[in-house]
């Protein structure tokens, strides 16, 4: 235990938003080496864990740790940079070119924006590398998003449904990536309702039903 | 508010000694001049407001023009202002007119009475040489 | 992890780039603060003289009301999905909040060069005492920069941010327009400038710190 | 889902409508019985009325940023809920000082509005705080709203002082503070009596309107909170099963 310290802990965590409750009473830990599937359907709270484990989402009770930082504190922002965070919705830039996207993210890192265009090349768009964000398909944005995870290489990686509008090739690569990771001792959450590709993907996988972890 | 003492600090530091600066300098933002200032300024033809007070004795009013002096510690300047005064409009009342400076006299087609921040029931109880001055 | 001030840079550079990639400010703000110089005689009357008087006024309230769109652009369009990967990048808030104030200023001091010489020649003013200027239009395009981003980033995304950021910034910004257009006025008139400026001085200084303060506190709401 | 009977409790003191009637008699008896100004005459009957309901948005004012400061600090949403009655009380005081100062502006300085120091000053400031009202009407999320309007609600109060003493610091058409300030007091006992009466009153109004105000706001929030509770759909509740599945 004292070894391993798990990568997050969520202990009795609901949040709100708005009128609606999205979370209630999450008890959650992710220790290292851990891939693990959330299922759920619909607006079932799955993006809204993700965003607590990723320490952007304030929360109404209980308490969350990640990466032996309190996520309601002043902590979190030195853990930031570690955490690895793909939404459902690219968060690209659109008038910036792939490699622009990438660059900023690479710079915001304190790396080289050489590092950003290996990691467009690994991904298998060094071709789409000058073409604007809103220029490319949702399928192109995705992989560039993944790319993102390449250039940074964060020990905690959270992926909201990692396989949509993903081809097949690129479906590999988001496993390669989830394996890579938590080969090398970090953690990966994969939220998802395609429960059939996750599974093969997961060490372990729960249920997530009206903000209720089952 | 740590995170960023080192900046906060000397901005705030900076800014309060600019304030300073800037009321002592404040003579700028004024409503209105007064009649030493506007003295001063003869040669002018813009548009200005003068304050002070009104001159006791000095009102004379005829053919819907009204002929007084506006005075502050030092000066006084005739006025004469085209148009009917406001209802408080009296003698050792303060007053903003507003127009331009011929040479000789004061132009104004625009009066404002301002009073003070005393207030009497007896009129005796006002105590007018003070004011006169510090007002303006 | 880099420095603050390349950090600001970062940001900077990023919010130039999408500008000069989308010419929101330059296709569209700036037409229509042109047109708005133009249809403002049509109202008032022709008359020379008194454009060439209020000329300088009109321009400045021109530079603040259609200053807030260039000032808020970018902040109001983020999507949430930025927003996040901005908070996850570790980027100190302070810096990002100056980044983006840095790019409105320098599209901001565009545009009131650009809007500035529409003034002289549709107005026909006389640009006595025009040394001042320099001096203003940089202090204003700071002042306006660090207020819009600092209210964008309180009202943040929304149906009504566009309504509501203006509602917000226009009476702070009184202190700007009222220096700047006095500044020039007490030259002209043979007085000094001074205080205005140093008005004008405070009130950036102020922003900057209510910006810096409200960064964190601000990146954090969602 | 049938909603489970749900009920909240009305307010029902009475004191601070008592309070308020009687603390506004008060000031309209004492200043209907205090004598006129020399000058002024009768128009300075104003004063009684204009001086406290600008001093109430002072205080009004100072308590808002009081309060979003301890929301920020301790993140309670009653913190809130004080911050944004004090606001709004604040900005109904000032449109009733600038509406007053007009009425008393007419007769005595020739005009209803100019542009001195202290009325574009108060004018910003009316406007300021409507722009924190309109903040509030955005966001749904109570600690998202809070969060907001605190920042706003500590910001904003750096015009407080800049208008109070706009009259000192700058000449202006509008007299100089006869109460506060650091000179002797130029008013006939009388008249400064019934002026301390008026102040008093209107405070006390301000005491007895916040407690209504933070009252109502808590039924507000707790309504809000109900409804995010039991009985509205839980997040995925609002999600069925396709409609097309089970019909044909």
């Amino acid at each position: 235990m004292i070894e391993n310290p798990p990568v997050a802990r969520l202990d009795g965590v609901s949040v709100r938003a708005g009128n609606v409750q999205i979370l209630r009473d999450i008890d959650l830990t992710i220790d290292p080496g851990d891939a693990l599937g959330v299922f759920g359907a619909n607006g079932a709270g799955k993006t809204t864990i993700l965003r607590v484990l990723a320490t952007l989402q304030p929360t109404a009770t209980g308490s969350v740790e990640v990466l032996g930082a309190d996520a309601t504190a002043d902590e979190r922002f030195t853990v930031r940079p570690r955490i690895g965070y793909i939404g459902h919705v690219p968060a690209l830039y659109p008038e910036l070119t792939l490699a622009e996207n990438l660059g900023f993210f690479a710079r915001s890192r304190g790396l080289d924006e050489s590092v950003a265009a290996s990691a467009l090349a690994d991904v298998g768009l060094a071709g789409a590398a000058d073409r604007r964000a809103d220029r490319c398909s949702h399928g192109m944005q995705r992989r560039a998003e993944f790319a993102r995870i390449l250039v940074s290489s964060p020990v905690f990686l959270l992926l909201d449904e990692p396989h949509s509008a993903l081809d097949a090739d690129a479906v590999d690569l988001v496993d390669a990536i989830v394996h890579r990771t938590v080969d090398q001792g970090g953690a990966a959450v994969l939220v998802s309702h395609d429960r059939a590709r996750v599974r093969s993907l997961a060490t372990r996988t729960v249920e997530i039903e009206g903000g209720i972890l089952r | 508010m740590t995170r960023y003492a080192k900046f906060v600090i000397p901005a705030l530091l900076l800014a309060g000694v600019l304030v300073v600066l800037m009321v002592n300098l404040s003579s700028a933002l004024v409503y209105f001049n007064t009649p030493t200032e506007l003295l001063a300024r003869e040669a002018s033809d813009e548009r200005l407001r003068l304050g002070g007070r009104v001159v006791p004795g000095s009102v004379d009013e005829r053919d819907g023009l009204v002929a007084f002096s506006v005075q502050d510690c030092d000066a006084a300047v005739e006025v004469i202002h085209a148009g009917v005064p406001p209802q408080l409009f009296q003698e050792g009342i303060g007053v903003v007119v507003e127009g331009a400076w011929t040479g000789e006299a004061f132009q104004s087609d625009t009066m404002l009475v301002k009073h003070d921040e005393q207030y009497r029931t007896d009129a005796e109880d006002y105590n007018e040489t003070d004011h006169a001055c510090t007002e303006a | 992890m880099i420095g603050f001030g390349s950090q600001a840079a970062l940001i900077a550079r990023r919010d130039i780039l999408r500008e000069r990639r989308s010419g929101e400010v330059l296709w569209v703000t700036l037409p229509f603060g042109a047109i708005a110089l133009l249809l403002v005689p049509l109202a008032v009357g022709t008359d020379a003289p008194m454009l060439r008087q209020i000329g300088p006024g009109i321009f400045w309230v021109v530079v603040m009301l259609f200053g807030v769109f260039i000032s808020i652009r970018q902040t109001s369009s983020e999507t949430d999905a930025q927003r996040d990967q901005l908070a996850l990048s570790g980027l100190d808030p302070a810096a990002v909040y100056f980044g983006r104030a840095l790019a409105s200023f320098l599209f901001l001091l565009g545009f009131q060069l650009v809007l500035g010489f529409v003034t002289v020649v549709l107005y026909d003013i006389s640009l006595e005492g025009w040394l001042i200027l320099p001096l203003t239009f940089v202090i204003v395009a700071a002042g306006l920069s660090l207020l819009g981003t600092l209210a964008a980033g309180i009202v943040a995304t929304g149906q009504n941010a566009a309504a509501l950021v203006p509602l917000l910034v226009a009476p702070l910004s009184i202190p700007l327009l009222i220096g700047a257009t006095q500044a020039l006025e007490a030259l002209q008139l043979g007085r000094s400038s001074l205080t205005w400026v140093l008005m004008m001085i405070v009130t950036v200084i102020v922003l900057a710190i209510a910006g810096v303060l409200s960064a964190q506190p601000l990146q954090e709401t969602r | 889902m049938t909603p489970r009977e749900q009920t909240i409790e009305r307010p029902t003191s009475v004191w601070p409508w008592i309070t308020m009637g009687v603390a506004g008699t008060v000031t309209f008896i004492a200043s209907m019985a205090v004598g006129p100004d020399a000058v002024q005459g009768q128009l300075s009957r104003i004063m009684y009325v204009h001086v406290p309901a600008a001093w109430l948005a002072y205080l009004a004012f100072f308590v808002t940023m009081a309060a979003s400061a301890m929301y920020l600090w301790r993140k309670d949403l009653a913190w809130d809920r004080r911050a944004a009655s004090s606001a709004e009380i604040g900005v109904v005081f000032t449109g009733l000082a600038i509406g007053l100062g007009m009425i008393w502006a007419k007769p005595t300085w020739g005009v209803w509005w100019t542009w001195d120091a202290r009325l574009t000053l108060t004018a910003i400031m009316f406007f300021v705080y409507l722009g924190y009202l309109a903040l509030r009407r955005t966001t749904t999320d109570l600690n998202a709203r809070a969060k907001r309007s605190a920042i706003l609600g500590v910001l904003a109060v750096v015009q407080v002082p800049l208008v109070h003493f706009s009259v000192v610091w700058w000449r202006t058409l509008h007299q100089p503070p006869t109460l506060l300030k650091p000179e002797p007091i130029d008013m006939d006992t009388s008249m400064l009596v019934t002026l301390g009466i008026a102040v008093v009153s209107f405070t006390v109004m301000y005491v007895a309107m916040m407690f209504k105000r933070i009252e109502l706001a808590r039924l507000e929030d707790e309504i809000t909170e109900m409804q995010q509770t039991a009985d509205v759909p839980i997040a995925g509740e609002a999600v069925t099963a396709p409609a097309l599945e089970r019909g044909a």
